[in-house]
């Protein structure tokens, strides 16, 4: 049954990628690729990735797809022609595909217990993790414990990416004259948003602690808040979203975030363990893994929420800005 | 316990009936606001019953209060974004198929 | 009962089929929005089922997640549509 | 049959790949390229996520009665990969704004004769 799923499942996902190719529209061609996202994520699902639906459906389908619409906004709708030929991307496309299919022959078969990947690190981490950090999320405890220092740098890079965009845009600050943006006509979305956005930031906290137990963890919980005050900022207008949380509070929520993470590797430096080791943390090893991984998934959240919506309130000011002019 | 597991197939096969039928409606309506009405109409109507279908199978604990979750969020959501979209595309200046075609508008108005 | 899980996803498979087919042949926008947003809706139902039929409904945050994100990706589209351009 | 059943997984992502490739070459708006390029991030996501999967397998969260799990390592990977992705396409749409802003257009036919412009 899950195979067979599984086959349908990609070749929707194919034929989304197929029709993406052909469209002109730009609107369309971000909203298939909104769908392509989903239906990734509902593979990873079917592929037993739990935590990896969870981050795409999120983090692919939702914010990115807010991102290009937000750019859409900006630099307009349709795609000129192309002036040159296509045949020599075709003929480029098909002897690179033809060569990675060759290659696939001899990859093992996919699903098969017994296929190297299975064999050499991954039976250590799916009997020694449960024991030594004690979590039942396998995926949240070699993220967070093993692979810390990973994670740690990953957050930098998310913190880096606000860096840069607030480099190449800047967030408008907030004038007298500001027109009220926003569905203002739309008084259905008003009272509807006023009633879901509790909601679902109820949800992303959910999410951020319940991340040991099920699929979760700072990464989703951050993406899901911001979406949350997203929302608020699409149906409400930006003046009203900044007066809610400000892009300059949220500056210092980033890099607070990202510091939370750094000291409690510190921390446990200065309780005599090496950078990140969570053991020290508190006096029975397990326990202190439980401390460290809720706190940086603490940390991981503050700063991919602060992120997020930061990035797209830059977005969201450069669409007004280009409309007040 | 049986008797559970007939009326949860009953509500998941009257679900799925639903499903299908707003599925050949988005498909086969000539114009944009007959396929939001079926959409729309049968989109709530499907959820209810198959998460309602699902519930009974669960033993009360925290899938119930998901599963309960996501019924109250869909029928919250879902008519809005439906009345959004066909607001907007009102707003947008989209007609309905009897503003398009003139001829037949006189028998409409005797 | 697990017969009847595996009748309800392939049916889901098959409305999410059409809601894909309508998304991909849409002469207007609207009606492109329209697939996008029953696509999601009946991804958030075949989540829940396919969890009950793998006897994981650990899988439910899931389709919370999928409920929450198809009404924002709706809201967002329509509200970005409104600054770009007249309906063509 | 089954030699269909084994590889189609890597098939289908080899598709996507070319098919992310096809879109960034011969794409003439700049945000399409981004797409294109997502969708080819996506199906390299899907390679490393259908090797990690074992058939009879179940999710890698520890739950009672459950023997064998499905491989966790590519899923850890690619939770960090799909974020450090967003990072970058929201960084790459924040230039495409600035080109606009700058060139007017972001159709990539039109940049040649525009370079004397600023």
């Amino acid at each position: 049954m899950a195979e067979f799923i599984d086959l349908v499942l990609l070749a929707m996902l194919a034929l989304t990628a197929l029709r993406i190719i052909f469209l002109k529209d730009l609107f369309a061609v971000v909203m298939l690729f909104g769908i392509y996202s989903f239906l990734s994520a509902l593979i990873f699902v079917n592929l037993d990735a739990v935590d990896v639906a969870f981050t795409e459906a999120s983090v692919g389908a939702g914010i990115s797809t807010v991102l290009m619409l937000g750019t859409l906004a900006l630099t307009g709708r349709k795609e000129k022609p192309s002036t040159h030929s296509t045949l020599l991307p075709l003929f480029v496309v098909l002897v690179t595909g033809a060569a990675l299919i060759y290659g696939t022959l001899d990859m093992p078969p996919f699903g098969d217990p017994d296929n190297p990947v299975h064999q050499h690190v991954a039976p250590r981490y799916i009997e020694e993790s449960p024991k030594e950090v004690g979590l039942p999320n396998m995926v949240t405890s070699v993220l967070a414990s093993y692979r810390g220092f990973d994670t740690l740098g990953e957050t930098v890079v998310v913190f880096s990416a606000l860096i840069g965009v607030f480099s190449l845009l800047g967030v408008r600050r907030k004038q007298k004259k500001d027109l009220d943006s926003g569905l203002e006509s739309h008084r259905v979305l008003h009272v509807v948003a006023k009633v879901i956005i509790p909601l679902v930031i109820l949800f992303a906290l959910y999410v951020q602690f319940h991340g040991d137990f099920g699929p979760g963890g700072g990464f989703q919980a951050g993406v899901i808040a911001a979406a949350a005050f997203i929302l608020y900022a699409l149906v409400f207008g930006l003046p009203k979203a900044f007066a809610v949380v400000g892009p300059k509070f949220l500056q210092w929520m980033a890099a607070f975030g990202v510091l939370l993470y750094a000291s409690v590797g510190l921390y446990s430096m200065y309780k005599g363990g090496h950078f990140l080791d969570y053991n020290q943390l508190a006096a029975d090893p397990v326990a202190g893994q439980h401390y460290g991984i809720i706190i940086i998934e603490l940390g991981v959240g503050f700063t991919v929420f602060a992120v997020m919506l930061n990035i797209f309130y830059a977005f969201g000011s450069q669409a007004e800005r280009s409309n007040v002019q | 316990m049986l008797f559970l597991d007939i009326v949860s197939s009953i509500l998941l096969l009257a679900g799925i009936f639903f499903g299908l039928s707003g599925a050949v409606g988005l498909f086969r309506f000539p114009d944009f606001f007959t396929r939001v009405h079926a959409a729309s109409v049968t989109d709530s109507i499907a959820a209810i019953l198959i998460i309602g279908g699902l519930l009974l199978q669960t033993s009360f604990d925290l899938n119930t209060a998901k599963l309960v979750f996501i019924l109250l969020f869909l029928m919250v959501t879902s008519p809005t974004a439906s009345h959004a979209l066909a607001k907007s595309a009102r707003h947008g200046g989209l007609l309905t198929l009897a503003e398009t075609r003139p001829e037949d508008k006189q028998e409409h108005t005797q | 009962m697990t017969g009847i899980l595996a009748a309800v996803c392939i049916a889901i498979l098959v409305v999410m089929a059409i809601a894909l087919a309508r998304a991909f042949k849409a002469p207007t926008v609207y009606d492109r929005i329209l697939g996008v947003n029953m696509f999601g809706t009946k991804t958030v139902l075949f989540i829940a089922v396919i969890g009950f039929l793998m006897g994981r409904p650990d899988f439910l945050d899931i389709a919370i997640v999928y409920a929450l994100i198809n009404f924002i990706g709706m809201v967002a589209v329509l509200r970005f549509f409104e600054y770009t351009s007249p309906i063509e | 049959m089954n030699f269909i059943l084994d590889y189609y997984n890597y098939w289908v992502v080899v598709f996507l790949m070319m098919a992310g490739f096809y879109i960034v070459i011969s794409a003439n708006n700049l945000v399409k390229k981004i797409v294109g390029l997502n969708v080819f991030q996506t199906s390299v996501f899907m390679l490393y996520i259908s090797m990690g999967k074992v058939t009879g397998g179940t999710a890698p969260i520890v739950a009672e009665g459950v023997t064998q799990y499905s491989n966790p390592l590519p899923h850890v990977l690619i939770l960090t990969a799909i974020v450090v992705g967003v990072a970058t396409t929201a960084v790459g749409l924040a230039l495409i704004v600035r080109i606009k802003r700058a060139y007017g257009t972001v159709e990539e036919n039109e940049f040649e004769n525009k370079d004397d412009a600023i």
